[in-house]
């Protein structure tokens, strides 16, 4: 613990800048996978807890691409797509046949697709960690902002993301497929009566929500290096944001994103070996005091 | 045996029960009638503790239960059945029953002994012949059919000998003919047993058939109370329930 | 009796002794019923092969560590094998994944040993899981060669001690020395006062930065620490780390991360352009894996040789890291060699004691010297005190874009390694 | 009734008297290795059985318990040299008290926030348990080894003492937790698993029997995580982490969450399973989750669980 250090921080500006930019950074990539993930729990009812994988994928794939066409914008739009299809074929095949049984079947299908997934990658692309490298375009030195330093991929970054949020925020809110969407979570059978494809709307619910995932390991390709397994502390931490921020809302998902990224950025600072054990804190501290997260419904 | 006043709730700013004053004597078999929304259920949970009122006294006997939690007031004598059958659809008739009675002799908690302790045995198999489940006392509760789970919900109220017994639309679901069966077997029951039974029913025949008194919800207060007779003719009644009945023929 | 039995017999404790009629029994008993009821662990009959079981990690992040490991494993168990084996019996390698997990490997540690006859143990484990394997060697007593964790106080640390395990890894405090020698020079050429460290916050990182650290101060009492940063294992995303040196503007930074984690974090601060104003010393950098999966590697980046077929620049070496390359495709890692290392040392002392007895051959090791390519001077020495090996190669460098990657490689001075290692050790209570 | 207790007994004795002949059956020290482990993992799953099985509450963090008891198990042996039995009850004590909180906090949310919630605790302690170096070795986990002084001409540094201590310890247990499951408090916990608000309306104070059910699942938890520290002579971060608890469901599902014998059997084949996949291939991930994706589409009922509901049914169809 280094109080004192935080404190030091705290009363310079350039640090303070220079930290929280470098928190909501993290935070953005966070929120991709969190959105995803809280989006599949507010309509399905379901813990994607393969939703890590998903990002793994995302990232693999992304890698796969720039390799053979050098086209940034290929790769991200391609594996997003890519995983956007898994997600689908994964909801119908294997989802879906267990949304009436008991959390614990779901658990243990996404458990499985964690552990088949890993394996699959690491025969496909090798065990070794591979790493894609910035595209050309990105390859320029750091803006300063007021003594704060902001790398211009993670400009690009925060913009794909708030732009991202912005869509999905106007998708679920402004259209009909948004309010099919919401009737569905609220009551599917209701919603079916109605003469409204129910198993169409949770396939694409899965489908976005996988797009999302693969969305932020594309992004997250030129900064991450990749191996087996990278999806597993991006799920914990994901896991994390959308209990904080609710379960189901995507508002809070930006917000506890944003919320963790900041809490890590300064608490490498203040109590640099105690970060991920405030993070479980703070998740304890919110399920006492409000269990369905800061931004979700009360049930 | 049960007096309520002043009782008071409100839901989100909607005042679901606004102010009921009412008394049910002892071993007396009452009625509770009102259109959809009037606040019956909502009266049940508020005397069974499912929520606590916002004002107002509910006795039983001499003793304040307002505000006790549900198995509190459950252990001082009310029983409850519900609209929609509320058992274990995992136990089987007997173990359901056995449960209930365990749990009244506050055996529920004892780890030395095994499961069912000897004595509940006789009490359980008098439930069951009571509501006629003795021949499918070693089925499964979720297997049963729609009304032998209602009378099993019964069962298990009156397995905690309840002073006064509350049942939520006995007869819901039902076909007319199991209807009638149903709350002859109800009416039986409350002979036998001469404890203080109010129900909620729609049917309007088996409530003039059977209801002693009856009392008449309306948006969370009395509307009337009185015999078969006098609700029959009474004009507020008859606006209430023809009211709505306009309303729907309209809308 | 032939040699399978001995570690039945080592193994037997006193109260096992009486018993030997009933034992009689049991193995009549199991013998009948070996075919019908064959519980999945039925050991083997003597005259087979030497088993050498591997505990080590083939799944998850760490795969590399395994997969590289038993490649190595390979190439010298064929050889000595094609060389006619230890009087006609062959050596087989038994690998097993213990997934990273400490617990993991000690029950596959017994499992090698008590179900699969394994007479010998490598273990490729990473520290945690060797410590594990330790305590199961210390119980079952075969051989074992830790391989790969190069936390000093499994061998430094006499309470952690055991009579017969030994170590063929690089050590921590070696590292140190050379790293804070090397480092300091570099730092007095070019005026580096300001220093700051990120590792990763296990076992190994914490170790090993305290421990550069503190003979940084000792060598250079004029440098200046100015902060550290405690990434998590396996951390994806550096970036609070990054900003967090950015604000302290060290002049230098040392960091132990190492394979993906190092990759990460470059790739990461490259955008920051950080080592546009601070130098780098990662002590893991050197390693092929890793040169080759940095996309766009700067170059003046200061590390030590984990392993480089250009050094020790000996024909054998490069010779051994083209064989390798040639058989898997890849090059060697820094756990390779010091598998390969393992197994001259194994083989040296089979043919030497022409047994596999745990203790046999732990007393031939105690103090063995080997030829190696491996060797700073040519040979490797097995240090009878600890049982953990000295004169290795090692040395620090600075890299290159392309092959090879590090050119020039300033070798430490083992004389001095070993006068500071033994003030070390006094000073923690250790000699 | 009596008697019934009494047969249990006998049959308890008797299952004590088949593990102690089996090492006959099969020799060397690879089975008993696989029995002490099996112990520790079969109290630990059917320990959360009670949870997730009978009370109807799915904790996703009983490794909190498992870990919670391997360490202050081994602290107290390694840091205050007491004698084992001390350690145990102490050990128990401790696991009771922690229990005792956690539950009461986390009893009060519903489903999947109980699970969240029992997750967060245990990721909180494994946060701890990394950060606390001084005291737990941090991620290195203890080092130094477990000291077992004898007690009572017991002495656990020997294998087949140490197998005969594991044995009595999984017969104690299943006893004990049969017996819980048989008794009135058992079906109280069914009832509740089945239908808590009706449970409430007959007189449970539905809160006090979750909790109590929880604190005997989190000693019982933690008796597993004890004798996994004195089988590998240490404790490790990665028994409080949360794959610890998903195991344990695994075991559960795979053996069977609706009979009390469902997590043993998981457990037996979950641990055969590991062992023979990881020598076969090294493709032991994809194996796995291949078999978990059978169980969870497939075969649900878990392996007893089927077997007794087939036979159930070959005896209906008979009559």
């Amino acid at each position: 613990m280094d109080p004192q250090a935080l404190l030091t921080c705290l009363s310079t500006a350039s640090c303070v800048i220079t930290q929280t930019t470098g928190g909501l950074i993290s935070g953005m990539l966070l929120f991709l996978v969190a959105a995803g993930l809280s989006l599949i729990f507010g309509t399905l009812k379901v813990v994607n807890f393969m939703h890590g994988s998903l990002y793994m994928l995302g990232a693999y794939f992304a890698y796969t691409l720039y390799t053979a066409t050098g086209s940034f914008t290929i790769a991200v739009v391609g594996s997003a797509i890519g995983v956007g299809l898994f997600g689908l074929v994964f909801e119908r095949l294997f989802m879906s046949r267990v949304y009436n049984t008991d959390v614990l079947m779901q658990l243990l299908v996404c458990y499985g697709f964690i552990l088949i997934l890993d394996d699959a990658v690491k025969i496909i692309w090798g065990a070794e960690f591979l790493s894609m490298g910035m595209p050309a375009a990105f390859q320029r030195p750091p803006i300063m902002i007021a003594g704060g330093i902001l790398p211009v991929y993670y400009l690009f970054l925060i913009g794909v993301t708030l732009g991202v949020a912005l869509l999905l925020g106007l998708l679920l809110t402004r259209t009909r497929v948004g309010k099919i969407v919401r009737a569905a979570a609220v009551n599917p059978t209701m919603t079916a009566a109605l003469g409204i494809n129910t198993a169409l709307v949770f396939g694409g619910v899965f489908a976005l929500g996988g797009l999302l995932a693969g969305l932020s390991g594309a992004l997250a390709a030129p900064v991450r290096s990749m191996v087996a397994g990278m999806g597993f502390s991006i799920l914990i931490e994901s896991f994390i944001v959308t209990v904080i921020g609710g379960m189901g809302s995507i508002g809070g998902a930006l917000v506890g994103a944003l919320l963790i990224g900041l809490v890590r950025s300064f608490g490498t600072i203040g109590f640099p070996l105690f970060t991920e054990g405030v993070m479980f804190l703070f998740m304890t501290l919110v399920l006492i005091t409000k269990p369905s997260g800061l931004f979700g419904k009360e049930q | 045996m049960l007096t309520v006043e002043n009782l008071h709730k409100s839901f989100g700013g909607v005042n679901a029960i606004n102010g009921i004053d009412l008394e049910f004597g002892e071993g007396t078999l009452t009625a509770v009638i009102g259109p959809n929304g009037a606040g019956k259920t909502s009266f049940f949970n508020l005397i069974t503790g499912a929520f606590a009122p916002d004002r107002g006294r509910i006795l039983l006997g001499t003793d304040d239960i307002a505000g006790l939690s549900s198995p509190d007031i459950v252990k001082r004598g009310i029983g409850r059945a519900f609209q929609i059958a509320s058992i274990f659809p995992s136990l089987t008739v007997r173990e359901t029953i056995l449960g209930a009675v365990n749990t009244h002799r506050g055996w529920h908690t004892k780890l030395r002994r095994r499961f069912p302790l000897g004595e509940a045995n006789a009490q359980a198999d008098e439930v069951l012949e009571l509501v006629g489940l003795t021949a499918k006392a070693e089925k499964l509760s979720g297997n049963l059919s729609h009304g032998d789970q209602k009378l099993l919900d019964i069962a298990l109220a009156l397995a905690l000998e309840p002073r006064v017994l509350l049942l939520d639309e006995p007869t819901a679901g039902m076909g007319p003919e199991e209807r009638w069966q149903m709350i002859d077997t109800v009416h039986k029951l409350w002979q036998r047993k001469r404890m203080t039974l109010i129900f909620i029913e729609h049917d309007m025949d088996i409530v003039f058939k059977y209801a002693q008194t009856i009392r008449v919800l309306s948006y969370g207060t009395v509307l009337a109370e009185g015999t078969s007779e006098e609700i029959r003719n009474h004009p507020k009644v008859i606006e209430a329930y023809l009211g709505t009945a306009y309303e729907k023929g309209r809308g | 009796m032939g040699d399978g039995n001995h570690i039945e017999e080592e193994t037997m404790t006193d109260t096992q002794r009486p018993r030997r009629t009933r034992r009689g029994f049991i193995k009549a008993a199991g013998a009948l019923t070996a075919s019908g009821l064959a519980f999945p662990y039925v050991s083997r009959a003597q005259d087979k092969p030497i088993r050498v079981g591997v505990p080590t990690i083939l799944s998850g992040r760490v795969a590399q560590l395994g997969i590289s490991s038993r490649n190595a494993l390979q190439i010298d168990v064929d050889k000595f094998n094609a060389a006619g084996g230890l009087g006609g019996r062959k050596l087989e390698l038994i690998t097993r994944d213990s997934k990273g997990k400490p617990d993991e490997a000690a029950n596959n540690t017994r499992q090698l040993i008590n179900g699969d006859g394994c007479e010998i143990i490598i273990s490729a484990e990473s520290s945690a899981g060797a410590f594990a394997v330790q305590e199961v060697i210390r119980e079952l007593k075969v051989l074992c060669i830790h391989t790969n964790s190069e936390t000093s106080s499994l061998s430094a640390d006499p309470k952690i001690r055991v009579p017969t395990a030994f170590r063929t890894a690089r050590q921590g405090i070696h590292d140190a020395i050379v790293s804070a020698a090397y480092a300091g020079s570099v730092a007095k050429a070019k005026g580096l006062k300001t220093w700051m460290s990120c590792s990763p916050d296990y076992a190994y990182g914490r170790d090993n930065t305290s421990l550069f650290l503190e003979y940084m101060k000792r060598f250079h009492p004029e440098i200046e620490l100015v902060g550290e940063a405690w990434p998590k294992l396996f951390q994806a995303d550096y970036t609070e780390n990054i900003t967090k040196i950015l604000q302290a503007k060290p002049q230098a930074l040392y960091s132990c991360l190492w394979a993906g984690d190092l990759v990460s974090f470059l790739d990461q601060s490259g955008i920051y352009n950080l080592f546009a104003q601070t130098t780098l010393f990662a002590i893991n950098m050197a390693d092929y894996t890793t040169l080759t999966a940095v996309k766009n590697l700067p170059a003046g980046i200061h590390s030590s040789s984990r392993y480089l077929k250009t050094f020790p620049a000996v024909p054998e070496n490069a010779a051994w890291g083209d064989a390798y390359k040639a058989k898997f495709g890849d090059f060697p890692t820094n756990w390779s060699w010091e598998n390969s290392l393992a197994m001259t040392f194994l083989t040296t002392a089979l043919k030497k004691t022409n047994s596999t007895d745990g203790a046999k051959l732990a007393d031939a090791m105690r103090g063995m010297k080997v030829k190696s390519p491996f060797g700073a001077d040519g040979t490797v020495t097995m240090r009878a005190e600890d049982q953990t090996t000295i004169g290795y190669a090692i040395g620090w460098g600075t890299t290159i874009p392309k092959e090879p990657y590090v050119p020039t490689v300033t070798p430490g001075d083992w004389k001095s390694i070993l006068e500071h290692e033994a003030e070390w050790k006094k000073k923690m209570g250790f000699a | 009734m009596r008697s019934t207790v009494w047969l249990d007994i006998v049959i308890a004795v008797a299952a004590m008297a088949v593990l102690l002949l089996l090492p006959l059956v099969f020799p060397g020290k690879a089975f008993s290795d696989f029995m002490i482990r099996l112990s520790a993992f079969a109290i630990f799953a059917t320990s959360l059985n009670l949870l997730v099985g009978y009370t109807g509450l799915v904790s996703f963090g009983h490794g909190l318990f498992y870990g919670l008891g391997a360490y202050s198990f081994a602290l107290m042996m390694q840091k205050l040299g007491t004698s084992i039995p001390v350690a145990f009850v102490a050990t128990v004590g401790v696991s009771a008290v922690v229990a005792t909180v956690v539950g009461a906090i986390c009893i009060r949310l519903k489903e999947i926030y109980f699970s969240f919630l029992t997750l967060a605790f245990q990721m909180l302690l494994h946060s701890i348990i990394i950060a606390w170096t001084p005291l737990t070795g941090g991620d290195q986990g203890l080092t130094g080894g477990v000291p077992r002084p004898p007690f009572l001409g017991i002495r656990l540094d020997d294998p087949q003492h140490l197998y005969i201590f594991c044995c009595a310890v999984l017969v104690v247990s299943l006893f004990i937790m049969w017996h819980l499951v048989r008794s009135p408090f058992g079906y109280t916990m069914r009832m509740i698993r089945d239908n808590p608000r009706r449970a409430e309306f007959l007189g449970v104070h539905v809160w006090r029997v979750r909790l109590l059910a929880f604190v005997v699942a989190g000693v019982f938890g933690s008796v597993g995580g004890l004798l996994m520290s004195l089988f590998v002579s240490s404790a490790y971060p990665d028994f409080a982490y949360w794959t610890v608890s998903g195991e344990a469901v695994f075991m559960i599902l795979m053996g069977g969450i609706s009979v009390f014998f469902g997590p043993l059997v998981g457990a037996v084949m979950l641990l055969l399973l590991n062992d023979v996949v990881t020598r076969v291939t090294e493709h032991y991930s994809l194996m796995l989750g291949i078999i978990i994706l059978c169980f969870a589409l497939g075969l649900r009922k878990g392996l007893l669980g089927f077997v007794l509901w087939a036979w159930a049914r070959r005896r209906a169809t008979a009559n």
